[in-house]
């Protein structure tokens, strides 16, 4: 129940903070809310199906530059059409790359990930005409002030939370757990484990989709190092810190990040060093993560 | 006769030179209990899986109810009410013993792909999931784990699993393997009990234990059928006893 | 395309492919013996490269420095496996993930710690600074040549030393089963020790090697990191001939990339991997199993 | 309606020309923000830019205007999809009064839209892509190092006037590299030189003996190529393996050899580059700068450090003449406007889109050594295409 009531207290601060107009609050924590998305919907691959995709940052590069294009090139700036435009991008990428990926298992999924990962960071790394290696701009943000964009991410993290909850204990979210511990005897007992891996898949991909339109949306500016394998490495990274299959875990993971990166520079120029230590010492002596330390961790 | 359940044709199935299963011509009778044996290494377990869709057939062809099920997978065969159960226990060690029926039972809803109810709401589920716990015997087990089963109630809980997916046929790889006296008896009864109105076929080593239950005896040899008929009949037969008594003395 | 050019062509891509198995080696044997997915092998590359760089300086000569350095790869490496990596054989993978991540940055700050930021030339000895003509246009350099017969010589004595030797018998045998040959009175942790160690030292090995063409600089294990992975999953985890026929795919497919279809090169390597583990899931030569 | 990429920046540039105030100048310190690459490969480069920045302050008693300097350093690690986040911690967090960087042209990108709409004074200490003060020219934005046109450009006279007429051009794929390139093509092809062949090699891959072999079956006259850091370190030593060194002369512009002359060796000798320095530069500024430099850091002074130290000293210079009031917007730009320093590179001045005006030096490796063997081009300016600043 503590649990719960942390939650529910996590979110209540993080939307305060949308009244009090600090420009730097609000572009960092709503930076670090993001990176909660990511790891969340991440998390309903690695920590609820048992899969380890490194294509997570592709389906959230994607709808950035989705958006930069359907802006730049159509025109089209109103919310409510860039935003099923661009999460049908990352939607339909995610289908495809999950039907192709998911045909090999275990490590040489994880690989095939990284290679289509990687193919589309050349894609638009390579091509000037997508805006090369420095990136392109959106020209026209579809919401300008920093403040109403800060409570479209906030909406969207509380919205994924409830979303991926809710999908965890139906029917679906049991099988996919199932899946995670025994998938030949899933099949055995008559699931198509397969398909309801691709779904997982697809609705992971979306909500990446969801952070990469958001992050083009706070910023303006997409990038392709935001493709690379080295995000996607990262975001994994925040799902085992905060503890994979608790769904609360890696958003904790994300935000501790995010500060330790911020204030992280003050204390040392090594400041990689104190991630490293804090890396290793979770492995060694948390190995459910620092969702470990709340009440148990018990399954969301 | 009637139209047989299952049905095989000249089903072989080989790794490299060696034909595990080679040329097997069967056919299942619905409503019977059909035991098939033969000493260690005939091709019994690889015949199951065949027959389960967890190997591929190399030749030859297995119908179901008439249909040609040959390339069918595991999902389809168990959606068609075939059901199995593991010779080792191939369950959900982390999971409890009410999660793993209730994932069994959920399998018969038409499709699990329901992502906003909350499972406990579908109670036919739950039903279905405490009868065949009940049935098993293992009504007062829920919350364990199945990891931390007993060896005799893990066999008990593989029973409980298929018998939640409500198949219409079984199958059941070495169901007495490894278990002590009493827990033998106690799951020969829980398989007579089960095998009332449903087809079994029965893969085991032990032969006195098969006896008392099977309608038919199918003994395989080398991937091959030495014999077939009653249990009497192969009891009797000097063929069944060379294979087993050649293969105990050497 | 005349047919000289093909030829230099495909030199090039054997010699890369060649310095890619030497990379790739280690990693294969680690992953596949004891099921570890060692991301810091990139760092051990690199470390290597620093200990030639740093021993050629004191010493004058980089065969010298590669003498000492290799011993010193391989105690690094056993350190860090008594240390971290043992602690993660029973545990899944994502856990070895998290740990080698960990070391990865762990390694990059010590590396700025000790040498700096700045890129260094590895001059290579005396003895091997002269170049063999390639053709009428273009000369290849000797140290490339050894290079290149090092990574031969590591690949024919690592399929000697698995397939002939006891001790290659018992890291066959712990590769599949290591319960089973702890069970037969068999040191496993012993075994598991020493095959990590010649892997790092492999690793090291390779860098030491590189450093004179690739000079030393940092992060300059990273790249190598992932390509070694791509060799290793393309021809099979735990199968040393699989890395190699990888690693020769990825060389040729990489360099002839470069020159047939220039847009698509950098994301050449990635395709190919993609096409070979759609086609065969496992790999190339994929043991049935997925290593330990 | 298809926008080059190009025009879309030029639009979303003049969206945010508004001439609104400067932030106004507060309290006594006055804070510089530093957007440089502490860890990574450029991690050299930041450092010296940032101690050069520290040398020239402290020539100046570490005051600019009368006002106490205060450094706020963050570490780009030249990663564009952090560099958002890092200018917010700058601007917003630490809310410095004036913002100097980066090295990585795609941070560069990234920083520039948010310090146009967040109207903060920046100085561009490295990064040349031709934007900054092209397309995104604005008022309160300068650099103190080079447009990427400045140290390509004259090199196409260079190899034209050694009889080079047919040249094959290398260089690594992204944008330094393509626009580097373009600006030779503009030079080579007006003087009447014919490019064989463009090899693009893919960032930041550095095999490149697939690309020697072929150079070495067309036997250009010349090859013109644009490699930095540890790349153009292997290149260069690849180049001299592959037997190409003697036979076909290598030209580039001088981030070929600046700062890894040392690691290429031998064979870099022979090479020549056009850079808007050189270490052997004989001028006071550039002797009294070297050994300060050498005295405070105990490293050799380079054309980053150079970038850095001219800031400061630009910024000594205007904010004096406004008081060190970084609030005083027209008058301030107007008085970085009209900055003249004697600068260790020679002659500095702004041209009207707020690039530096410097010469561009023809320099050779003789004996490891960089020698000065001209000015390749004198007051170079760069053309800043798409800025409508002062035009």
């Amino acid at each position: 129940m503590t649990r719960r009531i942390l939650l529910l207290a996590g979110a209540l601060a993080l939307g305060v903070v949308a009244f009090s107009g600090d420009r730097f609050w609000l572009q960092f924590l709503g930076k670090a809310m993001i990176g909660c998305i990511l790891a969340m919907s991440l998390d309903l691959l690695v920590g609820f199906t048992g899969l380890v995709s490194l294509a997570h940052s592709a389906f959230f590069g994607l709808a950035a530059y989705a958006l930069a294009g359907v802006t730049n090139r159509l025109g089209l700036v109103n919310p409510l059409l860039t935003f099923p435009v661009c999460l049908l991008a990352a939607a339909a990428a995610a289908l495809i790359i999950g039907w192709l990926s998911l045909r090999a298992t275990g490590v040489y999924f994880i690989m095939v990930t990284l290679a289509f990962t990687q193919m589309l960071f050349y894609l638009f790394n390579d091509s000037p005409a997508l805006g090369g290696s420095d990136g392109l701009y959106v020209a026209e943000r579809p919401v300008d002030s920093r403040a109403a964009a800060y409570v479209a991410i906030w909406a969207a993290l509380v919205l994924a939370y409830l979303l991926l909850a809710r999908i965890l204990r139906a029917p679906y979210g049991r099988a996919l757990e199932g899946i995670r511990v025994n998938e030949q005897r899933m099949r055995s007992l008559g699931y198509p484990t397969r398909r309801y891996k691709l779904v997982a898949f697809v609705i992971a991909g979306t909500l990446a989709g969801v952070a990469g339109y958001l992050d083009a949306t706070l910023y303006g500016f997409v990038n392709p190092a935001q493709l690379g394998w080295r995000q996607s490495g990262l975001i994994l990274v925040t799902v085992l810190l905060g503890g994979k299959g608790t769904l609360y875990g890696p958003a904790l993971g994300a935000l501790l990040l995010a500060f330790i990166e911020h204030y992280g520079e003050r204390v040392t120029e090594h400041w990689n060093a104190l991630i490293a230590a804090l890396v290793i010492a979770v492995v060694l002596f948390l190995p459910r993560g620092l969702a470990g330390l709340v009440q148990g961790g018990r399954r969301a | 006769m009637p139209e047989p359940l299952l049905l095989t044709e000249t089903l072989t199935r080989r790794f490299d030179a060696l034909a595990a299963v080679d040329g097997v011509s069967l056919a299942f009778e619905e409503g019977r209990v059909h035991a098939v044996i033969g000493p260690n290494g005939a091709g019994k377990s690889t015949f199951l899986n065949l027959l389960s869709g967890e190997l591929r057939a190399t030749q030859g062809r297995v119908r179901f109810r008439g249909l040609d099920v040959t390339r069918a997978t595991p999902d389809e065969l168990s959606r068609l009410g075939i059901g199995r159960s593991y010779q080792t226990a191939n369950l959900f060690p982390e999971l409890s013993c009410a999660d793993c029926a209730w994932l069994a039972a959920q399998s018969r809803l038409p499709s699990s792909m329901r992502f906003f109810r909350p499972a406990e709401r579908y109670a036919e589920v739950g039903d279905r999931a405490a009868r065949a716990l009940e049935v098993c015997g293992l009504s007062g087990r829920r919350p364990t784990r199945a990891g931390q089963l007993s060896y005799g109630e893990q066999r008990q809980l593989e029973i409980a699993m298929m018998l939640a997916t409500e198949p219409t046929l079984l199958l059941l790889d070495e169901p007495l393997a490894g278990l002590g006296h009493d827990e033998a008896l106690r799951v020969v009864a829980l398989l007579t009990e089960v095998a009332r109105g449903r087809t079994v076929i029965l893969v085991e080593h032990d032969m006195e234990a098969v006896f008392s239950i099977s309608d038919t005896v199918t003994v395989l040899v080398d991937g091959r059928v030495l014999e077939r008929g009653s249990p009497d009949q192969v009891r009797n037969s000097a063929a069944v006893r060379e294979a087993y008594l050649g293969e105990e003395i050497a | 395309m005349s047919l000289s050019l093909f030829a230099l062509q495909l030199i090039n891509g054997v010699e890369y492919g060649l310095l890619l198995f030497l990379v790739a080696s280690g990693l294969t044997l680690v992953f596949g013996v004891l099921g570890v997915l060692n991301f810091a092998h990139g760092s051990f590359y690199m470390l290597g490269a620093y200990l030639a760089w740093w021993l050629s300086e004191r010493t004058g000569n980089l065969l010298l420095a590669i003498l000492v350095g290799l011993p010193a790869m391989a105690l690094i490496g056993l350190l860090v496996e008594r240390l971290a990596i043992a602690r993660l054989y029973l545990r899944d993978h994502l856990s070895q993930v998290l740990l080698t991540y960990g070391l990865v940055l762990l390694f990059n700050e010590l590396q700025r710690a000790l040498w700096g930021n700045d890129v260094h030339g590895v001059a290579t000895p005396k003895s091997l600074a002269f170049t063999i003509p390639l053709g009428e246009a273009q000369t290849w350099p000797a140290w490339r040549a050894f290079t290149a017969l090092c990574c031969i010589a590591v690949a024919v004595g690592m399929q000697q030393l698995i397939l002939k030797t006891r001790f290659g018998m018992r890291v066959r045998a712990g590769a599949s089963n290591a319960e089973m040959v702890e069970a037969l009175g068999i040191d496993v942790r012993r075994v598991f020790s020493v095959v990590f160690s010649a892997g790092t030292a492999l690793a090291g090995l390779a860098g030491m090697l590189a450093a004179p063409l690739t000079t030393v600089y940092p992060g300059m294990g990273e790249s190598v990191l992932i390509l070694s992975f791509v060799v290793v999953v393309i021809g099979g985890i735990g199968s040393i001939k699989g890395a190699f026929l990888g690693a020769m795919l990825v060389g040729i497919a990489d360099t002839f990339g470069k020159v047939l279809l220039p847009g698509f090169a950098s994301a050449m390597v990635y395709a190919v991997m993609a096409a070979v583990l759609l086609w065969r899931p496992r790999g190339l030569l994929g043991p049935a199993f997925e290593g330990r | 309606m298809t926008l080059s990429r190009r025009a879309l920046l030029g639009a979303a540039a003049c969206s945010t020309l508004l001439p609104r105030p400067l932030r106004a100048a507060t309290g006594a310190r006055l804070k510089i923000g530093l957007l440089l690459p502490y860890s990574g490969t450029y991690a050299a480069l930041g450092h010296n830019i940032t101690d050069a920045m520290k040398l020239a302050a402290a020539e100046h008693g570490s005051k600019l205007g009368g006002r106490e300097v205060e450094w706020v350093a963050v570490d780009d690690e030249s990663d564009p999809a952090k560099a958002p986040a890092n200018v917010n911690k700058l601007i917003a967090g630490e809310k410095v009064d004036i913002l100097t960087g980066p090295v990585h042209s795609g941070v560069a990108m990234a920083m520039m839209q948010i310090v146009r709409q967040e109207n903060v004074l920046t100085i561009v200490t490295n990064a040349g892509a031709q934007a900054v003060t092209g397309t995104l020219c604005a008022p309160h934005v300068f650099r103190t190092s080079f447009s990427n046109w400045q140290v390509s450009y004259p090199c196409a006279d260079v190899m034209l006037t050694a009889g080079h007429k047919r040249a094959v051009l290398m260089f690594w794929n992204y944008s330094f590299g393509q626009e580097s390139m373009a600006a030779f093509k503009e030079g080579y092809s007006k003087g009447g030189g014919t490019v064989v062949k463009e090899i693009a090699v893919p960032f930041p891959n550095t095999e490149f003996q697939a690309n020697l072999s072929e150079i070495a079956a067309l036997k250009p006259d010349a090859v013109f190529v644009f490699f930095a850091g540890a790349g153009a370190a292997k290149f260069v030593k690849d180049y001299a393996d592959a037997g190409l060194k003697d036979k076909v002369p290598l030209y580039g512009s001088g981030f070929l050899t600046e700062g890894v002359l040392a690691a290429q060796g031998a064979a870099a000798e022979g090479i020549k580059t056009t850079l808007h320095y050189a270490d052997a530069l004989d001028n006071a500024a550039n002797k009294k700068f070297r050994e300060s430099f050498k005295k405070a850091t105990g490293r050799d002074a380079d054309v980053y450090a150079v970038a850095g130290y001219d800031t400061v000293n630009v910024l000594a210079q205007a904010l004096g003449k406004v008081k060190g009031d970084t609030g005083a917007g027209k008058e301030l730009i107007a008085a970085l406007e009209a900055t003249r320093l004697d600068s260790p590179r020679g002659p500095f001045r702004f041209s009207k889109a707020h690039n530096p005006v410097q010469d561009v030096y023809l320099r050779q490796v003789k004996g490891g050594k960089e020698v000065v063997l001209g000015v390749a081009m004198k007051d170079a300016e760069d053309p800043a295409a798409g800025c409508k600043m002062g035009k």
